[in-house]
């Protein structure tokens, strides 16, 4: 588990926040590799619908941001073949919720052309994938489904939850041989803004991040809940421990195991719908690899098991700090 | 790098009202009363997203989206329908919702966000509409292929009903909108498609979209008969329209139409199209308009006056403010409401979920329960019968995990907080 | 959960396989009901693929068995469609590796309409999904990715396990007013036969099905695992309880914990890949429910986290009786 | 209710060799030995294919499908390429291979399945063919967008090389067919599909595929120029499709070529034609065979004669024994090759699982890690370094865990069991 900041005090720092650093990075990518081309709708002229992409078409020209007809099947399926000539594609697909069209190629040949290939042929590709809620949209512009990606093999799923996880995640994914989804926290886009380091930088993709240490309870969690399980955390009358997780496949599964054996209780704090959501495999694990340390069973603060409702009411389907901390509560009262 | 430039379609398409209203062709036949309906519809459409703007800025909604000068593309098709007929819309034509008298309250109950249900519940239709029409959906394009497949119904039960869908031309690109074309083709199915050709799906521009000359072409991927019309034109529109369905009732299957038009304002509340496009094209457009256009045609044979516009324009004010307030009066959805309409039974886990949230709305710790058995005592582990669905004509059972919930006095306070400007869609 | 056997003696039944189960059931209820109708590739003349609807061209003609073009998206959404509309589709997708293209209808249409339209419109629709491994067949022809379909709310999830039972399961699918996947286990389509009643019947969807009763530990599983569970069971050293859960979603998680309670050890048997399969769910109930009456973790005997390999070597991907009872000792042996 | 009737399709296509073999219009500009290297392609891939029908009825390949009588189509248009051009086939293009001289003994052993990793250390490439092939794909369609893909790599990168793509005429009615041609389109993509048009996917004959008038015309759909040719005729692909390379090499574009032809045999070894067809439909197109139409031109043309046609013919079933020798002396995969080639680092999962299976085949308890420390002792907890992937050029390490595996001594002994004649795909 990775416990260095991505801020070394020494460097020169610019305040970003998340779709600065997204920014950022990619202007810094583009200009270090020139086989590094966007793909996506509105990625052109406009800068993206969240201008995440601003400025760099003028930048780079409509060769290397490349605006694409409206079709994430049609945008995954050619950006595989680009990467599968050597292309670093990063393709931009406009809300989690858009990315069910573009399944077909996302499972027949972005993550498994490499395997098919015998190693011959790999896809350096990464997707960036604007997810969760919070931000009073619309139906499936607030979706949270990396189930549908992490239960995949042969793709990385990444989510980085600060302005410096992000710039060095995405940095490390747009480098990676292997495709990559980039989740990002779209409520934090215009979040808190944090120093980044100017100069280029990135982060393992293996690894999870120890946000704070604590001695009575591990919460595994990751993305725009990071911050709610660090308030909770204060609120709560237990020592917590928090993992971001950050890397959500392949999981790292040692750092989720040291630490619920070293605390013996876990929560588990996510935005997806609970059943099959990511916190059952976390949940399965700590089990079977961890039953005889847990003081308590192991509690899933989560979405429910609904369609993400529309935006009247999405407050009561999301996970807060306050759903967290009445998980920590329970396991910390619980008795065998 | 240059931006895009913009393109002028080619004129070279089915028109019968020229752009100041005199007459370039035979005008459809259509009764004075039925041409002012349609009039009457298309100020209407404007009054009630025009107010869905400024309620938008006011923070009432989290987004809106208008078709202004675009009103006649979906206005003169949905006209062509014929009672019983099925609509399946996208988001950018209130103007079939109009023609058919939709409620307006309703629309904009659920523009406000509201959940479906709270809706049926506190706006009960009176009369629906004689067409059917289908909620919008947020995904681009899958409404055409569920169209189709509702034509599909029609044609296998012999039935004479015709359905109708949209799709903008930005849309096209999606394998969906082939598949649907494909399929209508194969088994001859009285669907017909409009394809609203705005130039733009929000950056891009049509040229940039595909490289195909019209978007009317595409039909002959899949040999759907296909026609251009100018898409504000609202007799031409009609007129084309009518004839598709009208071909497709007979049996002799699907059309498909391009209407050209402009999307003359903003993609939604939260685009900024000057950052992408030269607006000084909208004059162009200005001048096709077809509010005016079709007002020239009306005044100039004799059916409309200057009264008579007044009175259209108080009455269209009138209606969409009625609509305003009977919304804006509904109570906040129960949050509760998250769960309905999933399944028409409820699952262990629905219930124990419905439960925890009680519990979390009572302020109540809702992760309690380690045996199943239920929070606090409460049970949930027992099976319920049916819930939801047709509460009419079924043999559900209605229990108070279902739609009856009415425990609603929650959020909704000052208005919906807005979305982040700086973020769009 | 239910005990009763679906063959009550008295009736007078004939001899089936699987898929003369689903033949006889898919003209029964087409005989019933004319809103029954058929719709997929090669459903037509040919019968079907595996012959699962031969003869009901030549019966119902081409209007009720509806041969499609090659699109599973567009199958599906314009069965949506037609399901809207009152038909009661039975949609066959020829395998279940290549239901992924149809996955932007399935999220957007199949599941969503019910709740969008506020329970205005239904959408009766089955779709059956032959599924698994262990008939040496070529890339995507052997998956069992039901993780996909059980973590979407909107939709049900089953999976019959014998001739009997795919007949009551396929029949309750059909009448039901929601939508309904049924994973047809396709190595068992000629596999056993066992005498079926003749007559209409239907079996629950909400509810599991009690394989065999026994008092040290529960096996979890369903379909072609089934009869690998039995043999398992017949060849360990301790007293096996095995829950076929039929219906994968929603769960009938009564059934589960109630079982697990009683032995105090799970076992979890499925095909599907091992990281957010069905056990993920499973394990992380039964730690949340009954972890006080554990006496060993829960074991997941399952298929690993790789693309499923082709037939020279998918036998040593696909779990087994030997595989199933390795756990079973494994967590007979576990001490505290 | 009847069975669907066959059409003969028109046959008012592109067409250079009339089906007795007499020249219908101008030959392209071949020599007699490229001529002659046709030819040859054409009897090897004819021999290979139906060796691979009797290595199926042995059980030795679990399933075969073959190209008879529709091998011009590959054959004609894979030999437009240039090398260094990029060609992404369906499973039915065997000839493009042979025309390229790629190994056929890796492609066997593919087709007796084994993973790609034993194919690459036992038949290592020796000479790789100058056109680049990727993977066949079992999934429909879905190459050539990934061919559209590759294609405007080329286009963005100023490269000249163009790319190739197949497709049957029943999977162009999947989506990605239309939105990979649209992209195409849009881009101005060096990209070149190849609609093999054998009338028949599976049991859906090929106007219930669609109600278009052709296949080629979906070109017009997204602005692609498109041909429509005799594909039994090996000279009219070639030049359709080297008007169609060199145009998009020139920069100009993308082409689109339906090559219509007939599926002479069964969809593959698990189908049965007759159920579904009128067999006697064969005996049309048998006059119009491609080999025999072509052999009658190259007699005339004083190319070939019996002599040479048997020194060919011969030489094909020696090179086509002679892969079938090689491939099967490959030992059987290790079943750990499972694992490979999914990332290019090892997880915690990964290790974990291959130690569990490592432990099922040795006959231990794969489930005796209770802390996730690794299997009776066996260490599964700590990090290892990059495996497999590129293993030249770049800087990753190979481990134990990875590529470098030499344990095979397993499974196929005597063939691999055939899957039940009554399950078809
Ligand atoms: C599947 C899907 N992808 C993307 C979006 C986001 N989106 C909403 S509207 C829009 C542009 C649509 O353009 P067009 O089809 O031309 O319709 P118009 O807005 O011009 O009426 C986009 C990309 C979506 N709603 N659904
Ligand atoms: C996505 C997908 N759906 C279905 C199949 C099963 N399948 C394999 S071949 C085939 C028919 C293909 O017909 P066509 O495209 O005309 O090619 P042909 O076999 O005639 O060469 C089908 C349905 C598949 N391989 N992939
Ligand atoms: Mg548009
Ligand atoms: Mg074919």
């Amino acid at each position: 588990m990775s416990r260095t900041d991505a801020v070394e005090s020494s460097e020169s720092t610019s305040e970003m926040n998340v779709v600065t650093a997204v920014k950022e990075t990619l202007g810094q990518e583009m200009r270090r590799d020139e086989q590094v081309r966007l793909l996506g709708y509105d990625v052109g002229p406009i800068g993206g619908v969240y201008r995440a992409t601003e400025g760099l078409y003028e930048e780079f020209g409509p060769e290397r941001v490349i605006d694409a007809p409206l079709s994430e099947n049609g945008i995954l399926g050619t950006a595989v073949g680009m990467a599968m000539r050597g292309e670093r594609v990063v393709v931009e697909i406009q809300f989690m919720g858009f990315f069910y069209p573009a399944f077909g190629q996302f499972m027949y040949t972005l993550v498994k052309t490499f395997e098919r290939s015998g190693g011959g042929l790999e896809v350096p590709l990464t997707i960036r994938l604007p997810y969760g809620g919070g931000i009073k949209a619309s139906e499936y512009h607030s979706e949270s489904t990396e189930t549908y990606l992490a239960h995949t093999p042969g793709v990385r799923v990444v989510c980085p939850s600060t302005p410096a996880e992000t710039k060095g995640v995405l940095a490390a994914s747009i480098r990676d041989p292997d495709p990559v989804v980039v989740m990002e926290p779209k409520n934090q886009y215009r979040g808190a803004r944090e120093p980044v380091p100017e100069a280029e930088y990135t982060l393992s993709l293996d690894e999870a991040r120890l946000v704070r240490e604590g001695s009575d309870v591990t919460v595994l969690t990751w993305g725009a809940m990071v911050p709610e399980a660090e308030i909770a955390a204060e609120e709560v009358d237990a020592d917590v421990e928090i993992v971001d997780l950050r890397t959500l496949s392949p999981l790292d599964v040692e750092a989720v195991l040291d630490s619920v054996k070293k605390t013996g209780r876990c929560v588990i704090l996510h935005e997806a719908r609970r059943t099959l959501g990511l916190g059952a495999e976390l949940s399965a694990l700590v089990n079977e690899y961890a039953l005889d340390r847990l003081r308590a069973p192991v509690k899933r603060a989560t979405g429910y098991d609904v369609h993400m409702p529309g935006h009247e009411i999405e407050e009561f389907y999301l996970p807060d700090a306050e759903r967290a901390g009445h998980a920590i509560e329970a396991v910390m009262n619980y008795e065998f | 790098m240059s931006q895009w430039t913009e393109q002028r379609p080619a004129e070279d398409f089915h028109r019968i009202l020229a752009p100041d209203g005199s007459l370039d062709g035979e005008p459809p036949d259509l009764s004075a009363e039925d041409l002012c309906h349609l009039y009457r519809s298309l100020v209407l459409t404007r009054a009630f997203e025009d107010k869905t703007l400024r309620l938008q800025r006011r923070g009432e909604l989290s987004i809106a989206a208008r078709s202004r000068g675009e009103e006649a593309v979906a206005l003169g098709s949905a006209a062509a329908l014929s009672a019983d007929d099925w609509c399946f819309p996208s988001y950018r034509q209130t103007a079939a919702l109009a023609v058919w008298d939709a409620p307006l309250d309703r629309a904009m109950a659920t523009l406000m966000g509201l959940e479906p249900e709270t809706v049926d519940e506190h706006l009960p239709v009176e009369s629906p509409p004689e067409v059917n029409f289908t909620p919008t959906y947020v995904p681009l394009a899958v409404n055409v292929t569920n169209a189709v497949g509702s034509a599909m119904a029609d044609r296998f039960s012999d039935r004479e009903t015709v359905t109708l869908s949209y799709i903008g031309e930005g849309s096209t690109s999606q394998g969906d909108f082939h598949e649907a074309l494909n399929f209508a083709g194969v088994y001859d199915a009285p669907a017909v498609t409009v394809v609203q050709n705005n130039q733009w799906a929000i950056s891009v521009p049509a040229h940039q979209q595909t490289a195909a000359e019209t978007f009317a072409v595409k039909g002959a991927a899949h040999g759907v008969p296909h026609e251009r019309v100018d898409g504000n034109d609202v007799l031409a529109v009609y007129e084309a329209t009518k004839e598709a369905v009208e071909r497709a009732r007979a049996g002799n299957g699907p059309g498909l139409i391009e209407c050209v038009t402009y999307r003359m304002v903003e993609h939604n509340t939260a685009d900024e199209p000057s950052v992408y496009r030269d607006e000084s094209e909208r004059e162009y457009w200005a001048e096709r308009d077809p509010l005016d256009r079709f007002e020239a045609y009306l005044r100039e044979a004799g059916h409309l006056d200057d009264g008579a516009i007044e009175e259209i324009e108080t009455e269209a004010t009138e209606r969409v403010d009625d609509a305003v307030r009977r919304a804006r009066e509904v109570p906040a959805s129960a949050p509760e409401r998250m769960f309905d309409h999933h399944l028409h039974t409820e699952s262990w886990t629905e219930r124990h979920q419905r439960s925890e949230l009680r519990a979390e709305l009572d302020g109540r710790n809702p992760f309690t329960d380690f045996t199943g058995e239920g929070l606090d005592g409460e049970d949930t582990a027992s099976k319920e019968g049916r819930v939801g669905g047709d509460e009419d004509g079924s043999d559900s059972t209605a229990t108070d995990g279902g739609t009856t919930q009415a425990d609603e006095g929650t959020a909704r306070e000052e208005g919906v907080a807005t979305w982040d400007g700086g973020e769009r869609r």
